[in-house]
């Protein structure tokens, strides 16, 4: 049963963030990257947790979400003005 | 003390220029003569580097005096207008030089 | 003998000893380019010309500043001389004073609103870039002698002989380094031909004044560094000789060699400063 | 004391991915995408602050990642927006 | 000590902490030069550009308006300041972190100008400004971690090793992008062809200070000795 | 509890001693890595992020000391990145700006964004997040109160702050500062006031930089939050 | 040497300076891993083993450096017994030494008597290590690091205000 004591919060959660790592570089678009972004945070969340720190876990638990946001925002925006300037070149192409 | 008579050995020299300047224009009017040798300036010349080079031949006088004197003789030449006193100065140096090599032989 | 009395004493020596030194050179060159040049003590004459001429300030200079940097640069020289020949103190606040020099240099430029003016300024500053690595070389006779005062490194030189035949290439640096402060050599861009007189342009009665006696005060002071921390403790006798000397050739390199464009000749004194520092530094600790 | 390891080397590991994805991963060019990449390296940073027991450098850290984050997208987008070849 | 053979005698300490700042001839120099430069620079106006004008026989005249003033004059005062707190400052991070700061006003000195070119190279000039802080901290980091003390007065007697050099010399390479000197001056140099002279120079003063100031710290550190 | 000698040993831990180089390592890796991206990539917008990531890099090498001191050394590390980074943001933007001179690129464009998020949680969050930031204060406090601060302006609906705003909000930080250089001095000048002088030096450091932060989520909601 | 006087033109233009400096930075960086690293083990502040004073079921985790409170809010100064360690560099420069690591305030008190895992929330709130480093005996690098952010600010927003918002124009 050695092997099973390896499971505990710090690895799973060093596991889940390096998925999370990995989904960020792979994953082509924005968005999709932006979920595995939630998925590094929560890595990073499960090693706050298994240090005990809980106050950090709380402000940190917060923080994320609103990073996430702040990135959302970000690329949805970014899309849109992509796009405005698509229609915009092919406006001009068609006149 | 010996500060004060650098300081006096180079007032002596600017002066000397400067007067030298003032004087040479005074006395030529044209501008870059310099086939003819002055035989005042050469005399001055002669005197000035003689006192300067050889100031401890000169037992007279104390040897910062000399050397004063020497300096702003040299200086009068030496700052004529351009053009002027080449020669001289040269020609000064010279014969001091030999008198110079001569003392230090001899003595 | 009181310490004013010697500090006004050495200034006095040092400006007029600077000023003659000046009109030589200007006399070597135009000797060498075969005109008949101003006599040598023209400079000194020039000097209490702008005295005596009316001060008059440009309109669009920056002004209690344009005033104030033309008499800081007097300043700090007159305070190199107090740390130089009065009390042997530290090279570095030689070091210090050469860098305030550039600032100077730089802002007397730029504060009168001249175009030529700004562009000798805009030259300063990029010529700091290679004039401070050169400056440098003060670290290398730090490295050598394992002191900065300057009265220990005369200790050291009558010890141990000249630092010029240990550190050669230091004193090459610190030559090229008097180059590029001598007028119209290669180096000098900030007083090149094609700004008129550099940052000097819009500065006329009193203050030119006071660039001036700066400036021979400078060209003394960088000569009598070299000939005290490389040569070691010589006579007055020997001073004056080594300072004509140094100003002679300087005078032939400055008549005989053409101006370089700013980049170029800036990227050539570092190119100097890191072989000089390398070169140093390697034959440092292989002998 | 392993959980203490886990974490660092987690935290270096993140740190040099996230540094080479965002120099040259898949889709760089894309600003947006290089300023998530370096999301990676910063919650590396932040495993690495967790393994010294630097919890208040930590927060601090969060936050202001989260600060220069925004900076950096709000540059991002604005410039997007002029058409700026930068 | 060290530091008397380098810059002369010690005259005082200003105990602030773990912060000593001392004084020696050399520091007080400095001191009082970029004190005097500030001060000049605090009483001053600006100066006019006037540049011909193609076509025509009129001038253009290039002022600072008077916003642009006020903020200029501010941070350059602030610069001075921290010029002159850098030249007496015993500490090493305390020295990095008056870099720092003389780093990003100086970037503020000429963001407020409206030329591309110099905000182009303003924005350049900064990029390395926030490179060099990666050597600059880092270095001092570095130091600490070897030598246990980021005290300069501490760091006079300690040994040095491999380390300790090689902290020092990132802390020279970061002091040197950080204002901008040799051989990535040329970032700077464009940034002095706005007009307001009396600011330019505050930027001028810094870097070179804090220059000489960063190689007797790094000859009192590493001791060739 | 446990004795004085284990709070505060005389020596650095040998587990943190043992990890110090493969932390350096990391540490200077990574800045070469990002270097060298900013030496061959082109683009100065690259620049500008990948100069993030040499901050990290920086942050490392400070924090693998691994002692209290240290941690107080991150801290002014931190600032000095997020500080520059916005500055030179705001540099470049107006360079393209001037660049470009298209008078339509000045103005944002127009994004109506319908996120649930947006409406319930900013309040909520950001008062948990100043309320924290409250308690905690110093840098640590400014910087969550703050981002509580910049999350709440940056969904509001109303868009631009007048000029007069700003500037009292920045007033407000200034005054701050002065606060905490109060703070600082009373530590030296009076010493057995070392506890007000320690509130006035947290509170006032705190008020400012979450003020500051806040500011940034006022130029945010320029680009994120306009609606017609 | 035409070509040289072109690579030192290129040398001189400000868009490639960034490029060779972070190009020779990289450099010098790598060839820093030749270094011997280690850390010397005589710090000033060091604090101990990570996280064992948490496993220790400290409620003051992980910053607990000792000193004894006595909360009583009186003006006079005297609010511990016993001051915190610390191992400051020049002790002899700050007279109240330790007070501020030992010092919890009262909200503090209370938050450490409910629970054992806040400690790093008390420490940060007025009191602890950190702040008597950040505002006491390195005081003066927070006076510079938070003046750097109010510059900062002062530039940013400067240009903010006056070229990339552009208010007064738009409206």
């Amino acid at each position: 049963m050695a092997f099973l004591d390896f499971i505990n919060i710090s690895t799973v959660s060093a596991a889940v963030s390096l998925i999370g790592a990995a989904g960020i570089i792979l994953l082509p678009k924005p968005v999709d990257k932006v979920i595995m972004f939630t998925l590094l945070e929560g890595g990073f969340l499960g090693m706050i947790v298994a240090a005990k720190y809980l106050d950090v876990a709380v402000a940190a638990a917060i923080l994320d979400p609103i990073s996430t946001v702040i990135l959302l925002i970000a690329v949805i925006k970014i899309n849109d003005v992509r796009k405005e300037k698509l229609k915009a070149q092919e406006e001009m192409n068609i006149a | 003390m010996d500060q004060v008579i650098y300081l006096i050995y180079i007032l002596s020299f600017v002066i000397g220029m400067i007067i030298g300047l003032v004087l040479s224009y005074k006395k030529y009017t044209e501008p870059f003569v310099s086939k003819n040798i002055d035989i005042v300036a050469l005399v001055i010349s002669i005197i000035g580097w003689i006192l300067l080079l050889n100031s401890q031949l000169i037992m007279l006088i104390p040897q910062y005096i000399s050397i004063t004197i020497g300096l702003f003789l040299v200086a009068l030449v030496l700052g004529m207008r351009p053009g002027y006193g080449r020669f001289e100065l040269v020609i000064g140096f010279i014969v001091s030089g030999i008198i110079w090599i001569t003392g230090m032989v001899l003595l | 003998m009181n310490l004013m009395a010697n500090i006004l004493l050495n200034v006095l020596i040092a400006f007029l000893v600077g000023s003659v030194l000046l009109g030589l050179y200007r006399k070597v060159v135009a000797r060498v380019q075969s005109r008949p040049g101003p006599p040598i003590i023209q400079y000194l004459l020039h000097l209490l010309k702008f005295y005596i001429k009316e001060s008059s300030f440009p309109k669009t200079a920056a002004m209690p500043f344009y005033i104030g940097i033309a008499s800081i640069l007097m300043v700090i020289w007159i305070s190199a001389v107090i740390v130089g020949p009065v009390t042997q103190g530290s090279l570095l606040i030689i070091f210090g004073i050469y860098a305030i020099h550039k600032i100077v240099e730089h802002n007397a430029g730029s504060s009168s609103g001249s175009p030529y003016g700004k562009l000798s300024c805009v030259r300063a500053v990029y010529s700091a870039a290679a004039e401070v690595p050169l400056f440098a070389v003060l670290v290398i006779i730090y490295l050598k002698t394992g002191s900065m005062g300057i009265s220990d490194i005369i200790n050291y030189q009558a010890v141990n002989g000249p630092l010029l035949y240990a550190i050669p290439l230091a004193a090459a640096m610190y030559l090229v380094l008097i180059i590029s402060k001598a007028q119209y050599t290669p180096f000098s861009i900030t007083k090149g031909k094609d700004i008129v007189s550099g940052y000097e342009t819009e500065h006329f009665g009193l203050l030119r004044g006071y660039l001036m006696i700066s400036e021979s005060i400078m060209w003394y002071m960088l000569l009598w560094i070299f000939l005290t921390v490389f040569l070691g403790p010589i006579s007055p006798i020997a001073y004056i000789i080594g300072m004509v000397g140094i100003t002679v050739g300087i005078a032939f390199i400055s008549a005989t060699s053409p101006l370089l464009n700013p980049n170029h000749s800036v990227i050539l004194q570092i190119i100097f400063a890191i072989i000089g520092i390398v070169g140093s530094i390697l034959m440092l600790n292989v002998l | 004391m392993l959980d203490i390891y886990v974490w660092f080397y987690t935290g270096c590991a993140l740190m040099i991915l996230g540094s080479i994805a965002t120099v040259i991963g898949p889709g760089v060019k894309d600003p947006v995408i290089r300023t998530l990449n370096t999301e990676v390296a910063a919650v590396g940073v932040s495993m690495i602050f967790l393994t010294y027991n630097h919890t208040i450098a930590l927060l601090t850290f969060v936050a202001s990642t989260l600060i220069i984050t925004m900076i950096l997208l709000r540059a991002i987008v604005r410039l997007e927006e002029m058409e700026a070849k930068v | 000590m060290d530091i008397a053979t380098l810059s002369g005698q010690v005259f005082g300490y200003i105990p602030l902490g773990d912060i000593v700042l001392y004084f020696t001839p050399f520091n007080l120099f400095l001191f009082g030069g970029a004190l005097l430069f500030t001060l000049l620079i605090a009483l001053s106006n600006t100066e006019t550009q006037v540049e011909a004008r193609f076509g025509s026989l009129e001038d253009r005249e290039v002022k600072v308006d008077i916003g642009e003033f006020k903020i200029r004059r501010f941070l350059a005062i602030v610069c001075g300041l921290a010029t002159a707190g850098a030249m007496i400052t015993g500490d090493l991070f305390n020295f990095t972190l008056f870099a720092a700061l003389i780093g990003i006003v100086n970037l503020g000195l000429v963001a407020a100008v409206k030329m591309v070119d110099v905000l182009d190279s303003a924005f350049q000039y900064g990029i390395i400004a926030m490179i060099s802080s990666l050597p600059l901290f880092g270095g001092a980091a570095i130091v600490l971690a070897t030598t246990g003390t980021l005290s300069i007065l501490e760091l006079a007697n300690s040994t040095v090793t491999p380390m300790v050099t090689f902290g020092s010399m990132l802390l020279l390479m970061g002091i040197a992008g950080e204002t901008g000197v040799a051989p990535f001056y040329a970032t700077k140099a464009e940034m002095f062809r706005t007009p307001g002279s009396p600011f330019l120079v505050i930027i001028h003063l810094s870097s070179l200070l804090v220059i000489v100031r960063a190689i007797e710290i790094l000859l009192i550190i590493n001791k060739p000795f | 509890m446990t004795g004085a000698e284990v709070l505060v040993p005389n020596v650095v831990s040998p587990l943190v001693v043992s990890i110090y180089k493969p932390a350096i390592v990391v540490g200077l890796l990574t800045g070469f890595i990002a270097l060298l991206g900013i030496a061959f990539k082109k683009g100065d917008l690259t620049a500008l992020i990948l100069t993030d990531l040499v901050g990290l890099a920086m942050l490392v090498i400070v924090a693998a000391v691994a002692t209290d001191l240290a941690e107080a050394l991150v801290l002014p590390g931190l600032v000095v990145e997020l500080a520059e980074i916005l500055a030179i943001g705001e540099i470049l933007m107006s360079r393209e700006m001037r660049k470009t001179e298209k008078p339509v690129g000045l103005i944002p464009l127009p994004l109506s964004l319908d996120m649930e998020i947006l409406d319930t949680a900013p309040a909520f969050l950001a008062i948990i997040l100043v309320v924290h930031g409250c308690f905690l204060t110093g840098f640590t406090g400014g910087a969550v109160a703050g981002v509580g601060i910049l999350f709440y302006v940056l969904s509001k609906t109303i868009r631009g702050v007048p000029t007069h705003i700003w500037e009292g909000i920045a007033g407000i930080s200034g005054m701050a500062w002065v606060l905490w250089l109060v703070g600082f001095l009373l530590f030296f000048v009076a010493p057995q006031y070392w506890l007000l002088g320690l509130f006035l030096s947290a509170c006032g450091i705190m008020v400012k930089v979450a003020s500051k932060v806040g500011l940034i989520g006022v130029m945010g909601r320029e680009e994120f939050k306009r609606e017609k | 040497m035409r070509s040289l006087g072109r690579i030192l033109n290129d040398l001189a233009n400000p868009d490639n300076i960034p490029r060779l400096f972070s190009l020779v930075l990289g450099i010098v960086l790598i060839a820093g891993l030749l270094v011997p690293f280690a850390l010397n083990d005589h710090q000033l502040y060091p604090r101990p083993e990570p996280q064992s004073q948490i496993n220790a079921q400290d409620p003051l985790a992980p910053y607990d450096r000792g000193g004894v409170v006595i909360a009583d809010f009186g003006l006079n100064g005297n609010f511990l017994l016993e001051p915190g360690i610390t191992k400051a560099q020049y002790p002899e420069n700050s007279a109240a030494i330790g007070k501020i690591t030992g010092y919890i305030s009262p909200m503090g008190i209370s938050v450490r008597d409910t629970t054992l895992y806040f400690g790093t929330s008390i420490y940060s709130s007025p009191g602890g290590l950190i702040d008597e480093i950040l505002y006491y005996t390195r005081g003066f690098d927070t006076v510079l690091e938070s003046s750097i952010l109010m510059m900062a600010f002062v530039v940013a927003s400067w240009v903010a205000l006056h070229f990339t918002m552009k208010r007064e124009e738009e409206e």
